[in-house]
């Protein structure tokens, strides 16, 4: 019995390699992050030297290492929203939440991120918060829509 | 038997090895700089390019990296076309900026006319080239201390969480297999220390000589069922006691 | 075809270290003993004038071979020799603190091991020993 | 209940019997229509039904579909089989709809209406945006509920299967698809049968079948709509693929950025499993052949075969050379066949319909249809299915509507990261594999994003470059260590500190990246580079020497002014983020510089052309 409560989603999985990431992304889906004890038993389960296990943690942008926010804020960065002026809105939300994309603002109330195309391109640009699209988003909406209005 | 020429030479092949293999066995030199006969190849470096046609491509031709191309029957290689030797160089150019220092990089450079970079020289940047060589010969060979960790232009060789290894055991095969010497490490005597970790050497049984470290006799000693302690009389002493064995055997 | 052996008659030897001398200089191209794969080391505890040679025994079932992670030691099935294979060498270090009888060295300056490789079948010692005592037959 | 190959006719002519009576409304749920509030229309509606009395009775039905691919429009609203569409409709207009639905009277306030034209349209069989399409990879996107594979089968849908499993070989079936010259949908175009063919031969047992659903490209989103809104075709497609090659085992590797397709296809996985159309002894002819999904890590260079067989294994997602192809040595070290979703979903079609129907469709080196992401400055954004060849005027100004605001069109991109920007003079091109690739870019997946006069092109090539700076996956050095250098080379001339010898660097780093690196990701990168260089050089010597962006987008290198042609309309201050313009009503207005971001937004607003983009200096 592992001490991280993870052992129902290794069980879930067949003990090899070929697991590693559906079982990092179950861990990060329960946690918001990968906690970083938890990565060596995911090593001994699958049979990997947990060198391994760190090499695709850090290579899929899916996995962090740091908690994510309460609010997951993404802004999309596809083509269409950039054309759109997708840079602008990163540039608001970089100002109303006080942080850099990829970060977590030290309240640990949102979190701030940019992704490659969310396959919504047709609004664009877009704006995702957890898990809600919000299209053809102007810079000015994003106070509000963040609840960090006056 | 798998015939092919290299450079107008006529090569044979029993099993389809890479041409690199071929080129070198025929006496043909092809810079590399992550190629290591201990583990597979990766063509990372593209310093090993080549171009490959046949008679029937009409003249159409292509780059191949030599490390990874296997030995095909009636191909035609050449290793220095002015298409080969701009893109080595132009390789050579990127590797220059970002470890100005190596000395294998620097010295590779110059063998092709670049003394100075042309393009923007990483003031951070160390000596590291991410060859793959250390990761691959501690993955393959060792316990996987070491793994190439981010990607793209974050990319770097590190332990887990940059922290000391519980699996590594000092046996130095990265550092010694690195050819732009990049990984740091310090030696002195009784203590050897690497990836942030310290390790002790333990000394000669017999007249105190640093030996190996503890992890690297246990980890030698579970792979063979042999006994730790075996591994730590420095190779003169053992000399002096074979020597010794000899006589009572001789006289 | 059985491949020959190298024989050490130690009663022969006279500690005239021209095995040492030779062996450094064909492999290294330096007249230092100390680099020697050979050693004809004047046994510290022998007082009566006698040596001992002591030189790799390309052992059937050789530690050297087994510790080596990497299969960098082969058989060379002419010669019998075990050569270490520079290129696949990780230059861990595993195969000197392996082997019982001190025969596989490290280098210092080139960083990694070294063994006798009987010369590709044609043993230098042998060569330049004036008395006999070391033969490869 | 499993079928068999007795039983699924049978079944299918039954639902195609029920669904024949049944009046539908249908009500789009995709990623795109969600995000509008979809699922809330279709709550509002499914009350209204009840509330009218009207559900449950037989002849009614409330149908949730997959993507339409016409997101901007959504959330949309159609009738079947009528065909009325109703576009972005809310929760609230659920009551006129219904009533509209039972009078026949449309609901003239939710009809699209043409930009051209100003004519309101009833159904979309007369929209110019889906009338001038032929939908036949995307036959049944937002015609079925994707989660129901009952309406699938009642379309036709496993009857390609049927056929196949009843008696033809897996050499016949590799034959049809080679004759009807299906070429791979997913970049490179290669020839799907011949692949399939070499698979076949490969020695080995062991042999693997992978859709890539991983759609990484900026701009496209046909394979999410697929995969939302038709899993079942995708999953057809697969087991006929894997019946040919001889696979027992396939996986659909699924980007994370698509839940609903991950989630779709889950489902459409379970329900195939329950109706013995997948797993062991599929139709009980004992063919097995079982499908596994794998999610993404998000990693655009996972798009790359090799790469996403890696990820597959569990490993990081770095590509390998492809010097002994997948067909013999893919995923695990297994013979291997790899398309994507669009290739599969074409499968079915020629199956059923035959080689020589496919092969009519389309030009003569490329056959069949290809859908296409039209998005960026275009009046209609959303997924446009064509038959190959049609040229890219066509498919930009009658098909998706051309350049809204009367602004001008400036260039295309084509093919994502990998494919480049094509001119005005090139839009006679057909769009077709290797009309595309002889122009210097690529069809990729087929993202068209159009970009118009507001867009710099230096500023394009510097945005691809930084994205696959990003995603490069950084093995080898022309892609990790030459795009890093083109970015800075590129970030630097968008800054006005462009330096006389840049283009020539930027020639030696795009040769040296498509010479040199190992995978498609590299060797492709240099495609927005070189095809912007190629066809606007003069915009990257003007941003070099005069210090000028004439988009008004790099914003060291152009200030926006106020001409008189103001009219004091105060639309400008009112857009101005920053509240940098000053002037009362009907007053020539006057922009601040020392605050003004460079935006852009007085620029776009303005309806009088009374904002100008100058030099900074």
């Amino acid at each position: 019995m592992g001490a991280f409560g993870i052992d129902d989603i290794l069980a879930r999985h067949v003990g090899q390699e070929q697991s590693l990431i559906e079982i990092l992304h179950d861990i990060q889906l329960r946690f918001r992050h990968l906690p970083q004890e938890t990565l060596a038993e995911v090593a001994g389960h699958c049979g990997v030297p947990l060198s391994r296990v760190y090499s695709v943690a850090t290579f899929y942008t899916a996995f962090s290492f740091t908690k994510k926010g309460d609010t997951v804020c993404r802004i999309c960065m596809g083509t269409a929203c950039h054309v759109k002026g997708a840079q602008l809105i990163r540039e608001e939300a970089e100002k109303v939440l006080g942080i850099g994309a990829g970060r977590t603002t030290s309240d640990g109330k949102y979190s701030l991120e940019v992704v490659n195309c969310v396959g919504a391109c047709a609004m664009a640009p877009v704006v995702i918060v957890n898990e809600a699209y919000h299209g053809k988003f102007k810079p000015v909406e994003l106070k509000k829509l963040l609840g960090r209005g006056e | 038997m798998i015939r092919l020429t290299i450079d107008g030479r006529r090569v044979e092949s029993r099993n389809g090895e890479y041409l690199l293999t071929l080129a070198r066995r025929a006496g043909i030199e092809i810079p590399t700089l992550c190629h290591h006969e201990a583990v597979e190849p990766a063509g990372a470096c593209r310093l090993c390019m080549v171009e490959i046609t046949r008679p029937q491509w009409n003249g159409w031709s292509k780059l191949v990296t030599a490390c990874l191309y296997p030995a095909e029957e009636g191909l035609i290689v050449k290793t220095s076309t002015e298409r080969v030797l701009r893109t080595r160089r132009e390789v050579l150019e990127l590797l220059l900026a970002r470890s100005p220092r190596a000395e294998a990089v620097r010295r590779l450079a110059a063998q092709y006319g670049i003394l100075e970079p042309k393009y923007a020289v990483d003031q951070e940047g160390d000596n590291c080239i991410l060859c793959d060589i250390c990761t691959r010969v501690c993955a393959t060979h060792v316990t996987g201390a070491i793994s190439r960790v981010n990607r793209g232009v974050a990319k770097k060789v590190a332990t887990p969480f940059d922290e000391a290894s519980d699996v590594c055991v000092g046996c130095m095969a990265c550092a010694r297999s690195c050819p732009t010497d990049a990984i740091a490490f310090s030696q002195d005597g009784a203590t050897r220390a690497i990836w942030g970790k310290t390790f002790e050497v333990v000394p000669c049984t017999v007249c105190g000589a640093p030996t190996v470290t503890r992890e690297q006799a246990r980890w030698m000693a579970q792979r063979k069922g042999v006994a730790e302690e075996d591994f730590y009389v420095c190779d003169v002493c053992k000399v002096a006691k074979t020597g010794l064995s000899c006589r009572k055997v001789m006289w | 075809m059985e491949s020959k052996l190298m024989h050490v008659f130690p009663g022969k030897c006279t500690a005239c270290r021209n095995c040492e001398q030779a062996c450094a200089f064909a492999h290294l191209h330096e007249g230092r003993p100390t680099r020697s794969r050979i050693r004809a080391d004047a046994d510290p505890q022998l007082r009566e004038g006698k040596h001992v040679l002591v030189v790799c025994y390309q052992c059937d079932a050789a530690a050297c071979v087994a510790a080596c992670p990497a299969n960098a030691l082969w058989r060379d099935t002419e010669t019998g020799a075990i050569n270490h294979i520079a290129e696949r060498c990780i230059r861990c270090g595993s195969c000197v603190a392996a082997c019982p009888f001190g025969n596989m060295r490290w280098e210092p300056l080139a960083q990694h091991p070294s063994k006798c490789d009987l010369c590709k079948g044609d043993p230098v010692c042998v060569r330049f020993c004036p008395t006999g005592a070391i033969q490869y037959k | 209940m499993k079928q068999t190959l007795a039983t699924l006719p049978v079944l299918r002519a039954k639902l195609k019997e029920e669904r024949s009576k049944l009046r539908c409304i249908m009500v789009c749920c995709g990623t795109g229509c969600r995000a509008r509030g979809g699922m809330q229309v279709a709550d509002a509606i499914r009350d209204e039904l009840s509330a009218a009395g009207l559900a449950g009775s037989v002849p009614v039905e409330l149908t949730r579909t997959g993507c339409h691919g016409w997101c901007e429009q959504g959330p949309i609203v159609t009738f079947e089989p009528e065909g009325v569409f109703y576009t972005q409709v809310k929760p609230e207009k659920a009551k006129e709809i219904v009533a509209s639905f039972q009078s026949g009277e449309p609901v003239s306030k939710l009809l699209f209406r043409d930009t051209k034209t100003k004519r309101s349209i009833v159904t979309y069989h007369e929209i110019p945006f889906y009338s001038k399409q032929t939908r036949w990879a995307m036959r049944n996107v937002g015609r079925i509920s994707p989660t129901e594979i009952g309406q699938y089968i009642a379309r036709d849908g496993y009857k390609a299967l049927e056929k196949v499993l009843s008696g033809m070989t897996p050499e016949d079936v590799i034959s049809e698809v080679e004759k009807a010259g299906l070429r791979g949908r997913g970049g490179g175009g290669f020839d799907a049968g011949r692949k399939w063919r070499s698979c076949r031969k490969a020695k080995g047992d062991v042999k693997y079948l992978i859709c890539n659903g991983d759609e990484g490209d900026p701009g496209a989103f046909m394979d999410r709509s697929i995969m939302e809104a038709d899993p079942h075709g995708v999953l057809e497609g697969m087991i006929i693929a894997a019946y040919a090659i001889g696979a027992r085992e396939g996986f659909i590797y699924v980007r994370q950025e698509y839940p609903l397709a991950v989630e779709h296809l889950g489902m459409a996985i379970a329900s195939a499993r329950e109706n013995g159309l997948l797993g062991e002894n599929i139709l009980g002819t004992g063919f097995s052949f079982d499908i596994r999904i794998a999610r993404g890590g998000g990693a655009f260079v996972c798009g790359e075969s090799s790469a996403l067989m890696r990820s597959i294994e569990g490993k990081p997602g770095e590509p390998r050379a492809k010097y002994v192809h997948a067909t013999d040595r893919g995923l695990f070290d297994r013979p291997t066949v790899l398309n994507n979703v669009e290739t599969f979903i074409n499968v079915p079609l020629i199956l059923d319909r035959g080689a020589a129907w496919f092969a009519a469709l389309g030009t003569d080196g490329s056959k069949g249809t290809k859908a296409f992401s039209v998005v960026g400055k275009v009046n209609h954004n959303g997924l446009i299915e064509v038959p190959m060849g049609m040229s890219l005027k066509e498919l930009i100004f009658d098909v998706a509507g051309g350049i809204p605001k009367g602004r001008t069109f400036k260039a295309v991109q084509t093919g994502g990261p990998s494919g480049g920007c094509l001119p005005e003079a090139l839009l006679d091109l057909p769009v077709d594999f290797d009309s595309l690739t002889e122009a210097g870019s690529m069809m990729g997946s087929g993202g068209l994003i159009v970009m118009d006069d507001r867009n710099c092109m230096v500023d394009v090539a510097r945005y691809f470059i930084h994205f696959l700076v990003e995603e490069s996956c950084g093995k080898c050095v022309p892609c990790r260590d030459g795009l890093k250098q083109l970015l800075e080379i590129l970030a630097r001339i968008t800054k006005g500190q462009g330096r006389e010898d840049d283009l020539d660097k930027i020639d030696s780093l795009c040769f040296v990246l498509t010479e040199g690196s190992l995978c498609a990701l590299g060797k492709s990168a240099a495609n927005p580079v070189l095809s912007t260089v190629r066809h606007f050089r003069e915009e990257y010597e003007q941003h070099i020497k005069d210090h000028f962006c004439r988009a008004g987008v790099c914003r060291d290198l152009c200030r926006y002014e106020i001409t008189d042609a103001c009219t004091g309309c105060t639309l400008c201050a009112k857009a101005c983020p920053v509240e940098c313009i000053a002037g009362d009503r009907k007053q020539v207005h006057v922009i601040d510089q020392s605050k003004c971001t460079r935006c852009g937004s007085c620029f776009d607003v303005c309806n009088f052309g009374a904002v100008e983009v100058r030099s900074a200096r």
